[in-house]
């Protein structure tokens, strides 16, 4: 990731239709499930909150805690990283690396003082375009519970 | 003595040629401190010392020192589960590294020490006395419990006799039990409580360069592309840089502590891995320092390993 | 002899770097290219002056700082050059940024060449690859001062034809003086001369006698272009280098570019042989 | 101005009076952290016995994260904005002597030769010095084996030794004496006095090493064989730097933010590799040997060569923090080929 992931503000403000406070979201997806899920969403027209940025990779193993810390340091509302099901990776055991170290990454996060609403792991599947819009319309809900990050520097 | 016995084991490796060099602790430039000494001659190895402030880990010479031959390495139980780490993740031969495994009750932090009557400038000698540390000055004894004096990592430490070694010395004494690390402060609201600690940061990595985990040719906050963390001390990038760490040492770093005694500001960066570690032992059977992994923790996976996904439907 | 004019900032506020706008890219190499920069600022631009040797630290703006010389001579004024292998960060910034972009530069920096002690002396440059920049800047500035100097010799040299630089300015270098130009491997239509530059130099054998030498280029032609001078007859203090080391501040602060207690960006970048003799040797 | 004494119960008084008329300076504790030179505001109790110095006033003069120019380049136009420090009278309190010389040293490097550095020199320009001998000598002082320390006081505009419940405050100009002016004070006794040069001496004499006195400059050799030994130890980290009160080296960065930069410094060392690596690879300290050689001379010699000054205060903090007990004092010992062994009575 460079710089330029800075999260822009204006994203983070109001949203002009719905006069609500829209969450930023970085969320990291595998090529084959996830990010196929999230076009599946976007061909079939399923809304889901535009402020949720989204990083291709080709597998969830690749998802690195650091892309999962990089963005909160850079000030993202909430992350999530979406990987195959267990037993469906493309490269057969890439998503069972990701499971140990997703899950060491939420007890790190949670030493931190992070809360752990604001990272959100999940399978989700090439077929399940309505699960991907619904998972970031929840998460996003979530996160407007919660309320902005108010940085891992405050 | 174990002093002794560490001399005459470290002349007999060199003697026989079996090692070029034994690693050690020698006699620091005051007498509360010790510093790493490196023996090539047989002749030197009453350079090599034992007591109480011997306290830095000396694996984090020995991806330098053991790339091509044998070195020898005296090494307490933490510095040997250092050692197995090392050996795990292929950063040096089993072969190339003869240890001379030292039974340790805990090492002291120099720094404790000069709170109360005692001043620094005047001490002559450390040693231990059963479960007190008995400090000599020129014209004075003075007795301070292992409570006040162990370093804050050896205060929980359970693992007194080295698990490797080609050579094993001395038995180890429990100073004293019951003891627990604490951290003023850290239960309360963590992300506040870090925020204040990596506020302080200055970005001398000292402790990554004394940390024996820590093995990287480039660290990843000194890359320039993709820059992970900017080299200014604010708090956000001392935060990206602990916590990439933190998250780097998991399965990895052994509780020696060595990062908490070197920093300058007192931020005590061992504490995350070392929960994290704690984690990873009840999840998945996994320690650091256990010479039967022969998987790196991220480097494996069981099948049935816990599912971190929300469930949410 | 180095006077800054009130309009640059370098004086008062050594940080701050002057936008200025990429007029021309001149593309030398496979690897180098040449831009041609002008200060937004008119006055600066009109006022500018500086000496041949001198370096500049020119700025992309959020990727950094990276050290040139300047390459252009203080006699074509309006504008300056600097000449850019592409090796980093700050380098690949530059190569990808096209005409009309904006860079940031601070100068003038640095001692220069002491030309002004040389008037009426033969000049001899022996160059390698992209260290024919820091000279051309003297080479061009004595061709346009063509009567203050004896014989101006150029004997400049790079891996193959391609690989040379500042092709365009070649008639001048030797009709107004004289150009020797040699590859280290020469390619079917190369007609010139195939070899090193310190060889091709001893091959020519020009005469120390009342002859500055200014040489600069990769390290390993230093190492050997030295023992060829001084087989010549040159005298330590008749040979002249730029050195190079790593700097950020550009202005004797930030404690990187030493070399024993002199500083490359004040008490250099321009040494004789006579000083580099008595630096320890680490650069 | 004649010396006068203050009573540690009126130096709250004092300071708020002070600030009335200059930003004041001093060590502020944050919990358990070490206390750190900050700006004092209202309520602030600051540490002006010399107790808790472990940080160095240079991070106040010379901050670790300081912004040189901010680029704006939104809006088609490229515009450079430079912000400096704002101009303001300054007061440092409770420094302690050596770090005041530290601060000598820097003005050198900051202040000196062509160029000037506008940043550190608006703080410095109008900032009075006010350095504390502490009732306790620190271990790990060499004072005044690197230097005659007694031109050390020229430096500073006043001088405060604690006398346990009061502090003898020696003003050596007229800067020092117009910051004290109407402060509480009392006259000072003979009593008095004994005790001050009674301290003064123990300063004087505290870490006294086989090479006080001596050219330190002229001993230390490029090809000794130490820098070796040094290196075969030293794991590279930054941290004799980084507290050190006259080291000054720094890295300039660039940060992006939208269609803004902010070109920063921050501390750089002569320790971490690439400090000195060049975009085409070269590297001319390519190794810790070299880099270790760096350091000492560049204090020891170097600084000699470019202004005259010693380069290093003989504050310790190397000594006592070094995580693998590399003793600049033992080294210095060694380039004098003596061992180290403290001549000074305490």
């Amino acid at each position: 990731m460079s710089e330029q992931t800075t999260v822009e503000k204006e994203d983070t403000q109001l949203n002009e239709q719905t006069k609500e406070w829209q969450p930023s979201i970085l969320a990291i997806l595998c090529n084959w499930c996830s990010y196929a899920g999230a076009d599946l969403a976007g061909s079939a027209r399923m809304q889901y909150p535009e402020t949720v940025r989204i990083v291709r990779v080709p597998c969830s193993g690749r998802a690195d805690p650091m892309f999962v810390l990089k963005g909160f340091q850079k000030g993202f509302d909430g992350v999530m990283v979406l990987g195959c099901h267990p037993g469906d990776c493309h490269y057969a055991k890439g998503n069972y690396y990701a499971r140990r170290r997703i899950a060491m990454t939420q007890d790190l996060l949670k030493a931190l003082g992070i809360p752990a609403e604001r990272f959100h792991f999940e399978w989700v599947s090439a077929s399940e375009g309505n699960r991907f819009s619904a998972l970031i319309k929840e998460f996003t809900r979530q996160l407007q519970e919660l309320g902005p990050f108010e940085g891992v520097d405050r | 003595m174990i002093q002794d016995t560490i001399r005459q084991e470290a002349k007999k490796a060199l003697e026989s040629g079996e090692v070029r060099m034994v690693i050690g602790w020698g006699a620091g430039s005051v007498p509360f401190k010790t510093t790493p000494v490196f023996v090539d001659n047989p002749q030197d190895t009453d350079k090599l010392i034992w007591n109480p402030a011997c306290t830095n880990n000396l694996a984090v010479y020995l991806t330098k020192l053991a790339r091509d031959g044998k070195v020898g390495i005296v090494a307490k139980p933490c510095d040997v589960r250092s050692i197995v780490t090392l050996i795990r993740e292929k950063q040096v031969k089993r072969e190339n590294v003869f240890i001379i495994g030292v039974g340790c009750g805990g090492v002291v932090d120099a720094t404790s020490l000069q709170n109360g009557d005692v001043k620094l400038r005047e001490i002559t000698s450390l040693e231990w006395d059963g479960g007190d540390l008995l400090v000599t000055t020129e014209t004075t004894k003075t007795k301070l419990s292992a409570a006040a004096v162990l370093r804050e990592q050896c205060k929980e430490c359970d693992d007194r006799t080295p698990s490797v070694s080609d050579v094993s010395i001395g038995e180890a004494v429990v100073r004293a039990s019951d003891l627990k690390i604490e951290i003023p402060g850290l239960s309360e609201d963590r992300q506040k409580y870090w925020a204040e600690q990596f506020s302080r940061c200055i970005r001398c990595y000292a402790c990554r360069q004394v940390c024996p985990a820590c093995y990287c040719e480039t660290c990843f906050c000194d890359r320039i592309e993709p820059k992970w963390t900017a080299k200014k001390a604010t708090t956000d990038e001392a935060w990206m840089f602990h916590a990439t760490r933190a998250m780097h040492l998991v399965g990895r770093c052994i509780s020696c502590g060595e990062c908490e005694r070197v920093c300058p500001v007192g931020i005590p960066a061992v504490e995350l891995a070392r929960e994290l570690n704690a984690i990873a032992k009840e999840r998945y059977g996994f320690e650091a320092g256990d010479p039967q992994a022969d998987k790196p923790l991220l480097g494996n996976y069981q099948e049935n390993d816990v599912d971190p996904a929300h469930h949410s439907e | 002899m180095i006077e800054t004019t009130h309009e640059n900032p370098i004086t008062t506020l050594p940080y701050t770097p002057m936008p200025a706008v990429v007029t021309k890219i001149i593309t030398e190499t496979w690897d180098t290219k040449t831009f041609r920069a002008e200060f937004t600022d008119e006055a600066l631009k009109e006022n500018f002056t500086y000496e041949p040797g001198q370096f500049q630290q020119v700025s992309v703006f959020g990727v950094g700082e990276c050290t040139f010389c300047l390459t252009s001579s203080p006699t074509r004024k309006g504008y300056i050059e600097f000449s850019v292998k592409k090796v980093g960060s700050v380098t690949s910034a530059l190569h990808s940024m096209t005409e009309g972009g904006v860079v940031g530069i601070r100068a003038p920096l640095g001692n220069y060449l002491p030309y002004h002690e040389w008037k009426g002396k033969n000049l001899l440059f022996a160059g390698g690859g992209i260290g024919m920049a820091p000279m051309r800047a003297l080479l061009n500035f004595c061709l346009d001062n063509r009567d203050d100097y004896g014989d101006i010799t150029t004997i400049y040299g790079a891996r193959t034809p391609g690989d040379l630089c500042f092709k365009y300015e070649y008639e001048e270098w030797d009709s107004k003086g004289k150009l020797h130009l040699t590859v280290d491997a020469g390619e079917d239509d190369w007609k010139g001369h195939v070899g090193h530059v310190p060889g091709y130099l001893k091959e020519l054998a020009p005469s120390p006698e009342n002859t500055i030498a200014i040489t600069c280029g990769p390290p390993i032609m230093i190492k050997f272009i030295l023992p060829e001078f001084a087989n010549l007859g040159f005298k330590p203090e008749q040979i002249y280098t730029t050195l190079e080391m790593k700097m950020k501040c550009g202005v004797g602060k930030c404690g990187r570019c030493n070399i024993g207690s002199k500083l490359v960006c004040l008490d250099g970048p321009v040494f004789s042989l006579a000083e580099i003799d008595e630096l320890p040797p680490e650069f | 101005m004649a010396d006068k004494l203050i009573g540690k119960d009126k130096i709250g008084d004092f300071l708020k009076a002070l600030m009335s008329k200059y930003t004041v300076v001093a060590p502020i504790e944050r919990g358990d952290a070490p206390a750190e030179f900050q700006e004092i505001a209202d309520g602030d109790t600051p540490v002006l016995d010399g107790s808790k110095n472990m940080m160095p006033p240079k991070d106040y003069l010379l901050p670790r994260h300081e912004v040189l120019v901010k680029i704006d380049m939104s809006g088609g136009e490229t515009k450079v904005e430079t912000p400096l420090p704002e101009d303001k009278p300054r007061v440092i309190m409770g420094a302690w002597l050596p770090d005041a010389q530290g601060i000598q040293v820097l003005d050198r490097v900051f202040l000196d030769r062509k160029f000037i550095d506008p940043y550190y020199a608006r703080r410095r320009e109008n900032l009075a010095l006010v350095a504390v001998i502490p009732a306790e000598m620190r271990w790990s002082w060499f004072c005044g084996s690197v230097d005659d320390v007694d031109t050390w006081k020229a430096g500073v505009d006043a001088l405060m030794y604690d006398l346990g419940d009061k502090f003898y405050v020696e003003v050596n100009s007229d800067k020092g004496a117009a910051l004290l002016e109407g402060a509480p004070m009392s006259v000072v006794s003979d009593v008095d006095v004994a005790a001050k040069d009674k301290l003064w001496t123990e300063f004087k004499n505290t870490g006294l090493l086989p090479f006080a006195g001596k050219a330190l400059y002229e001993n230390l050799a490029w090809d000794d064989p130490v820098w070796g030994e040094i290196a075969d130890k030293c794991i590279a980290c930054g941290m004799c730097s980084y507290m050190c009160p006259t080291c000054t080296c720094f890295d300039i960065q660039d940060e992006t933010c939208g269609n803004c930069v902010e070109r920063y410094r921050c501390r750089d060392t002569c320790q971490f590799e690439d400090f000195t690596l060049m975009g085409h690879g070269h590297n001319p300290r390519s190794t810790q040997l070299p880099r270790s050689r760096q350091r000492l001379l560049h204090k020891f010699r170097y600084q000699h060569e470019q202004f005259g000054v010693v380069g290093c205060t003989g504050c310790g903090r190397c000594v006592e923090l070094c995580p693998v007990n590399v003793d600049i004092r033992e080294v210095l010992c060694r380039t004098c080929a003596e061992p180290m062994e403290q001549a000074a009575e305490n």
